[in-house]
């Protein structure tokens, strides 16, 4: 059955590949058929592989399956080699299974579209080059994924091309993430020339073996490596494109932007946990800049009005919460919170561009409301993620994989109080910022009618998720709920497990009590503010320090401004100086001065017979004088 | 035979200088004759009397007849400016006097001897047909090629637009004018 | 003996189509595609057949043979020309001269191809040009005596000149004689270069010659050296070409046709590059060894600089041309980091960018047939009007900006690992210029044709010959991308040779692994305290 | 014999060359400037006489023999010259000569 690993991939790329060349002789159904077949044939095989994978686990836990090599000189034999353990089937089952209700969903919320095929096409690619980042083997591939996902991501936010406002959100995504990409890149270099290899098993058996704890080029392989993660997972400082990202169609920022694309910085970091494990300060780094950014996107989140974007900060928030769990060493639980999230969040969006669609296009979270009793498929699938976005205690998924990552910023060895701390405060803020949501969307009153309802291959992508929202989590219970972890032990043939303080305050029920009480309390807040006392919150936001608060907020904290005076004018300006090539005039004097010289000496060439003559005699003068004088 | 020599020299070096002073075309042909003439006393003097009598006949003889048919041709005497102002002497005279004065120090006033005795036809024939004979040869296309260039050339119809008369009334004031420089 | 085919088939076919085109013009451009079809798939055959000679002559004179020795070569032809000067007939053939030739043959067929419908003025004559640049092409890559390598040099370069002046575009004699003049003064820098050399090796040992495998090694004061390698090096730098003397480029690819920006393009500014890796390296190894430094600064300048401006342009053309200057950018830092990885990443990048930019001259090309303008203000929406052209575009445009799956990539990411054992810094900075080169391809992508369609503009989008042209070059990108180890392996003896000539002198690789590895115990010790 | 010395005939040579240099330069008379030229190549044909008769040889006078062949064919052109050049500018002023400036 694992030899059927490389068919994984192989689908969705065929399915690219056949809608690309057949392009305009498809009907929309056969479109949609290929599409999303590809993609949901990919994702029984890979359910499938990982049943086998988890019935009867090959030697060592992983499988390796080699197609052929890449190339190979100069000591450098990258090969195009599949690489399947325990971390890459969780991935693998997650974006074939999540990608295919989306594809589901997408045959309906594009029907009317123009670009379907296209749609698809990049779809199909966008999966096809997630899975080969999941599965590789060895960097380069991986990294043949990395912009591979990268490029269909801005094929993607820009699909409706015929605003230009959607094609710069794309170039603003691709263009910042490449910047990440470029750090990765160099990592790469820096490894292959240390190690002479990129395949990432023998990497890392590499570096564990020749490369002291905390030595320089650990320290700087692991910094490069999280740059390009933290350029792919939007966490501070690049974290810019994935707000503006949301101007895709829904599905894409679903699919790409929530759930899968946006996760392969956690991926990296996790695949690559011995680097981060040999550079403490590194990984101290990662957790600092996942709580910064966990809050960061909180804050954000609680001032936008475009219902995308309050979902694009919260996921920039939960994958701050990853990447705090990879900073203390919380690999598994990192990876827990990615699956729950994807469902969670896929939900979400899904549920999102149920309301988007039902209100012909609309945004604006003012502009709706009431939609409780209208669009009751996508009310009950938004109050499930939602409540699982806030971690409500014990009916949620969220619950389980947040909770467990809070615990492990406080239990684990590399944990500290103030992650901690920041943790729970996020927490708070996401309760608040997703029952906002919540209350302005479907409760009140009703500002826009609905055009549209949703039919059955939008709604069951809803009713899936929904249900794997709520019971995705019970595959790893906390201590004191009886330990039931097979997630856990599936997880840990392929990662290090987590060093914990024994007897830890952040294992015991009450520490478990405070985490779901501050949701809960989260979520009363959102309610008193939003439900019982909303004109008393608009009286306060109109006062001059909140509105202004807001305002930042709602800009992201002015990061924009700050790289558009830092990078973009800059450059802009030199290009605008330099149109016609600084070299030129060089260039130009050289051609100038022969130019000057030309005008001289013509103006010599009078034509006056005599005047030539006359020089002539001069010169004649001069040759005697110099003969009979010598 | 050196009288005369200096003599002849004497009338030479005038009747040039007046070739060039006189203002009249066909004065300073005459002049130049009388010069060309003195120049062929020279080269008796000298012992060649070959190219002394070819001096008289081509020179004097055949080339200043064209000279004077051009003129004629040409009608020279109703044309151009043939007065030069003083002024347009001063600069040609200085740089003249600067070049004899080189080429008389770089003679040297050594006094060679020349050798005594004439040379005749008959030698200068033996030369010109003995080791310059190709030089003859070319001397006799270039001939040809002067004949036939210059049929071509005096033959040759007005092409319009390329050569424009140019207007008769103003040129010659415009031209008179600024004659002096040099 | 089939060396001298590659250049007398185009070089006879040259007349030919010129004497048909005067009773029939169209007959001329099927002269001229068999004139350059003919010679690609006897190469091509060629190289299919002597795979397994390739492999052998590496196994065979690999690491340890004393360098380029003859034998080693596929085929050769050796003779006496003008022997009292010690200039001979002499074309060999190894794995970068297959590859270059190729690359000539496939460049003049794309070439004919891509005017096929453009070029209706002096039909005759155009092939002629094109033809007859193809043979000198041919002529360049195959020659190893240094004379008979400048007559080629300099024979491709007149009708390129016509090429560009006859049938380009607006300011076209400017651009032309831009051009001629560079390469001129540039390639008589190299002309006293040789002739520097041929009589100091004459000198030196009796022996007058200009068979470069005899000049190899000349012993010469190391300041001689230099000057001499600056002379090379003056030439192949404006041909690349690299920062600063690129700026004939922008104007000739701006102002030339397509055939001639292809031409161009694909194959002429890769004389740089081949000439450096033949002739400069082994003949100077330690004067480039002491020119590394600003060879790299001037290398890195032109990859951001290059990319920049292509930013900075408004013609769509002219910012494709600088794409160009930034890509050779990264094949002048290859070859200055002289070891393996570098120098099958040159070899990869000059085919990859022929195959990438060639398609977006022909684009641009086909465009401007089309709409008549080359000006991205005025174009803008044009995915909707015309979408095959739109992917394609798109698709060269990802190549451009090195997405990994391309063959542009791979070159890439050799040249930079390559790079990064030679200089850090170099390599760091290579890598910053991918993003923008990121900024430049998806910036003209939203110019051309993402947006709003506002123009009105109606045209046609690709016809079948078209589009097998951008299938054929899309599919050798992919595969390069994929599978790129058939052109490594075909090189491999040529770089494996190249170095080998450079084995005594601090560029060889061997000397800088072990200065990098000093470097790397160094800080590893240092470190684990 | 002689008391004519190379050195003088020379002198006269020089003197006459000069003499003919002057006139080119100020006279502006397309015909005086051809007679000017006449008695220029005239001087110098007189030096290759004298000094022929330095040594008593025959050389001297066939090089003025020469001269005297290109002296014949510059005047057959330049007078055929100076009539197109009064048909094409109505005048004989080599100074309205000047359409060939740079």
């Amino acid at each position: 059955m694992l030899q059927l690993l490389w068919i994984v991939p192989a689908l969705p790329a065929a399915g690219f590949v056949v809608l690309l060349l057949l392009n305009r002789h498809l009907s929309r159904r056969a479109t949609a058929l290929i599409g999303a077949g590809s993609v949901g044939l990919s994702a029984v095989v890979a359910i499938l592989i990982a049943v086998s994978f988890i019935t009867s686990p090959p030697p060592g836990d992983a499988y390796r399956q080699v197609l052929w090599t890449w190339f190979d000189t100069g000591g450098l034999a990258p090969q195009i080699a599949f690489y399947l353990d325990a971390m890459s089937v969780v991935f693998m089952v997650v974006i074939t299974f999540v990608g295919f209700l989306i594809h589901l969903y997408s045959t309906e919320f594009m029907e009317r579209d123009e670009g379907f095929t296209r749609f698809f096409m990049y779809m199909n690619l966008f999966v096809a080059s997630m899975l080969v980042l999941v599965l590789a083997d060895n960097l380069l591939l991986l990294y043949l994924g990395w912009e591979g996902v990268g490029m269909c991501s801005y094929l993607l936010i820009a699909f409706w091309q015929k605003d230009v406002q959607n094609v710069y959100c794309g170039r603003k995504a691709f263009i910042v993430t490449r910047v990440g990409d470029t750090a990765l890149i160099v990592g790469l270099f820096l490894l292959f020339t240390q190690l002479h290899t990129l395949e990432i098993q023998p990497l890392m058996a590499g570096a564990a073996k020749n490369w002291a704890a905390g030595s320089g080029v650990a320290v700087a392989a692991a910094a490069l490596l999280l740059g390009g993660a933290v350029g792919k997972s939007a966490q501070l400082p690049l974290q810019t494109w994935l707000p503006d990202a949301m101007a895709g169609p829904t599905p894409v920022s679903a699919l790409i932007h929530a759930a899968t694309m946006v996760t392969a910085g956690v991926y990296l970091i996790a695949r690559t946990n011995v680097l981060f494990t040999l550079a403490p300060d590194v990984r101290l780094a990662v957790a600092i800049i996942g709580t910064v950014t966990l809050l960061y996107a909180c804050f954000s989140a609680l001032a936008q009005h475009d219902i995308k974007r309050v979902l694009a900060y919260s996921t920039m928030s939960q994958i701050g919460y990853m990447f705090l769990a990879l900073g203390v060493a919380g690999w598994s639980a990192a990876i827990f919170h990615f699956m729950t999230h994807a469902f969670f969040k896929a939900l979400l969006f899904l549920a999102a561009g149920v309301v988007i669609e039902a209100l012909g296009g609309e945004h604006d979270i003012f502009k709706m409301g009431g939609l409780r009793r209208k669009l009751p498929t996508a009310f009950w699938a938004f109050i499930i993620g939602a409540a699982s976005l806030s971690a409500l205690p014990l009916i949620t998924d969220g619950f389980y994989s947040k909770d467990l990552i809070i615990e492990t910023s406080l239990g684990a060895v590399d944990g500290n109080a103030w992650l901690w701390l920041g943790a729970l405060a996020g927490s708070l803020l996401t309760s608040i910022y997703a029952f906002r949501l919540v209350f302005v969307v479907f409760f009140g009153e009703q500002q826009t009618p609905v055009t549209l309802h949703p039919r059955w291959r939008m709604k069951l992508p809803l009713v899936v998720l929904s249900v794997l929202s709520v019971v995705g989590g019970f595959v790893w219970l906390p201590g004191w709920m009886g330990g039931f972890h097979p997630f856990e032990t599936f997880l840990d043939t392929a990662l290090p497990v987590t060093q914990t303080v024994a007897g830890s305050f952040a294992y015991t029920g009450v520490a478990a009590l405070l985490t779901s009480l501050i949701a809960v309390v989260g979520v009363a807040l959102a309610t008193v503010w939003l439900v019982e006392s909303r004109a008393a919150l608009a009286r306060f936001a109109a006062r001059p320090t909140p509105h202004d608060v807001q305002t930042f907020w709602l800009n992201g904290w002015g990061f924009d401004w700050l790289y558009e005076h830092v990078f973009v004018i800059p450059v802009k300006w030199f290009a605008r100086v330099a149109r016609g090539d600084l070299v030129e005039p060089a260039f130009s004097g050289i051609a100038w001065l022969n130019l000057q010289a030309w005008r001289a000496l013509s103006a010599s060439q009078n034509g006056q017979l005599r005047v030539y003559i006359g020089v002539a005699g001069v010169g004649l003068a001069v040759i005697v004088a110099f003969v009979v004088l010598r | 035979m050196t009288a005369l020599f200096y003599i002849a020299a004497a009338v030479a070096i005038i009747a040039t200088v007046l070739v060039i002073t006189r203002s009249n075309l066909v004065h300073a042909l005459l002049y130049l004759v009388v010069s060309l003439f003195a120049v062929a006393v020279v080269f008796y003097t000298l012992g060649a009397p070959f190219v002394a009598a070819l001096e008289v006949i081509v020179y004097a003889g055949a080339i200043m007849m064209l000279f004077v048919f051009a003129v004629m041709l040409l009608n020279v005497s109703a044309d151009a400016p043939l007065r030069v102002p003083r002024s347009a002497w001063i600069g040609p005279l200085v740089l003249i006097a600067v070049l004899l004065a080189e080429l008389i120090y770089g003679i040297g006033l050594t006094n060679h001897a020349l050798h005594a005795g004439e040379v005749g036809p008959q030698q200068v024939s033996a030369a010109l047909f003995g080791p310059y004979v190709l030089g003859v040869e070319l001397a006799s296309m270039l001939l040809l090629a002067a004949l036939i260039g210059a049929r071509h050339i005096a033959s040759q119809p007005e092409s319009p637009g390329l050569d424009e008369p140019q207007p008769a009334g103003e040129a010659p004031d415009t031209r008179a004018n600024e004659g002096g420089e040099a | 003996m089939i060396l001298l085919w590659y250049i007398l088939i185009p070089a006879v076919a040259a007349p030919l189509a010129w004497l048909v085109s005067r009773s029939r013009p169209d007959l001329a451009r099927w002269v001229a595609l068999a004139g350059t079809a003919l010679p690609l798939a006897l190469v091509t055959w060629q190289w299919v057949s002597q795979a397994g000679a390739l492999k052998a002559a590496f196994v065979a004179h690999g690491p340890g043979a004393a360098g380029l020795v003859q034998g080693t070569w596929l085929a050769d032809v050796h003779a006496t020309w003008i022997a009292p000067l010690g200039i001979s007939f002499f074309l060999a053939e190894d794995g970068l001269t297959l590859i270059m030739l190729v690359l000539t043959f496939a460049m003049g067929l794309l070439a004919v191809l891509a005017s096929w419908r453009g070029i209706t003025a002096r039909v005759g004559f155009f092939h002629f040009m094109i033809l007859w640049t193809t043979a000198a092409l041919a002529g360049v890559f195959l020659s190893l005596d240094l004379f008979l390598f400048y007559f080629f040099f300099e024979m491709m370069l007149i009708p390129m000149y016509f090429v560009i002046a006859l049938w380009g575009h607006e300011r076209r004699v400017y651009a032309a004689i831009k051009f001629f003049i560079f390469t001129q003064a540039s390639g008589l820098l190299m002309l006293i270069a040789i002739l520097a050399l041929y009589f100091i090796h004459g000198r030196a040992t009796g022996v007058y010659t200009f068979d470069f495998t005899q000049l190899l090694g000349t012993q010469m004061p190391s300041g001689t050296a230099f000057l001499l390698m600056l002379g090379f090096f003056a030439a192949f730098a404006v041909k690349l070409p690299a920062f600063p003397l690129h700026t004939w480029l922008p104007d000739a690819h701006t102002e030339a046709p397509t055939a001639g920006s292809v031409i161009l393009a694909g194959v002429l500014i890769k004389i740089g590059a081949y000439g450096m890796i033949r002739f400069m390296v082994p003949l100077f190894p330690q004067a480039v060894y002491d020119f590394r430094t600003i060879g790299m600064i001037l290398a890195v300048i032109g990859i951001i600089y290059g990319a920049i401006m292509a930013y900075a342009q408004t013609d769509l053309k002219r910012l494709v041309a600088y794409t160009s200057v930034s890509h050779m950018g990264f094949v002048l830092l290859g070859i200055f980091a002289w070891n393996t990885l570098a120098l099958q990443g040159v070899v990869v990048q000059i085919v990859c960018h022929a195959l990438s930019t060639g398609a977006l001259f022909i684009l641009v090309g086909t465009l401007q047939d089309r709409i008549h303008t080359r000006d991205m203000a005025k174009m803008g929406g044009l995915w909707a009007v015309a979408p095959r052209m739109g992917g394609t575009a798109m698709f060269f445009a990802l190549a451009s900006l090195g997405l990994p799956g391309l063959g542009n990539f791979v070159a890439e990411f050799l040249i930079l690992v390559g790079t990064w054992q030679v200089s850090r810094w170099a390599a760091v900075l290579g890598a910053v210029g991918l993003v923008v080169a990121t900024v430049y391809a998806l910036w003209m992508m939203q110019r051309a044709f993402q947006g709003q369609e506002t123009h009105a503009l109606r045209f046609d989008d690709l016809v079948p010959r078209e589009t097998a042209m951008y299938a054929a070059l899309i599919a050798a990108l992919v595969v390069i991308g994929f599978y790129p180890q058939p052109l490594i392996a075909t090189a491999r003896q040529t770089v494996t040779a190249a170095q080998q000539m450079t084995a005594g002198s601090p560029l060889s690789p061997e000397a800088a692994s072990a200065a990098q590895t000093m470097i790397v115990d160094g800080a590893t010790a240092d470190d684990g305290q | 014999m002689a008391a004519v010395s190379l050195d003088h005939g020379l002198i006269l040579a020089a003197i006459l060359f000069v003499i003919g240099f002057v006139g080119l330069l100020t006279r502006r008379n397309l015909i005086v400037a051809l007679a000017c030229i006449e008695i220029m190549l005239n001087a110098a044909g007189l030096a290759f006489v004298v000094a022929g008769a330095r040594w008593g040889s025959a050389d001297g006078q066939v090089m003025f023999l020469f001269v005297l062949a290109m002296a014949a064919a510059e005047v057959a052109v330049g007078l055929a010259l100076a009539i197109r050049f009064r048909q094409s500018l109505g005048r004989l002023d080599v100074d309205d000569a000047d359409e060939m400036k740079g």
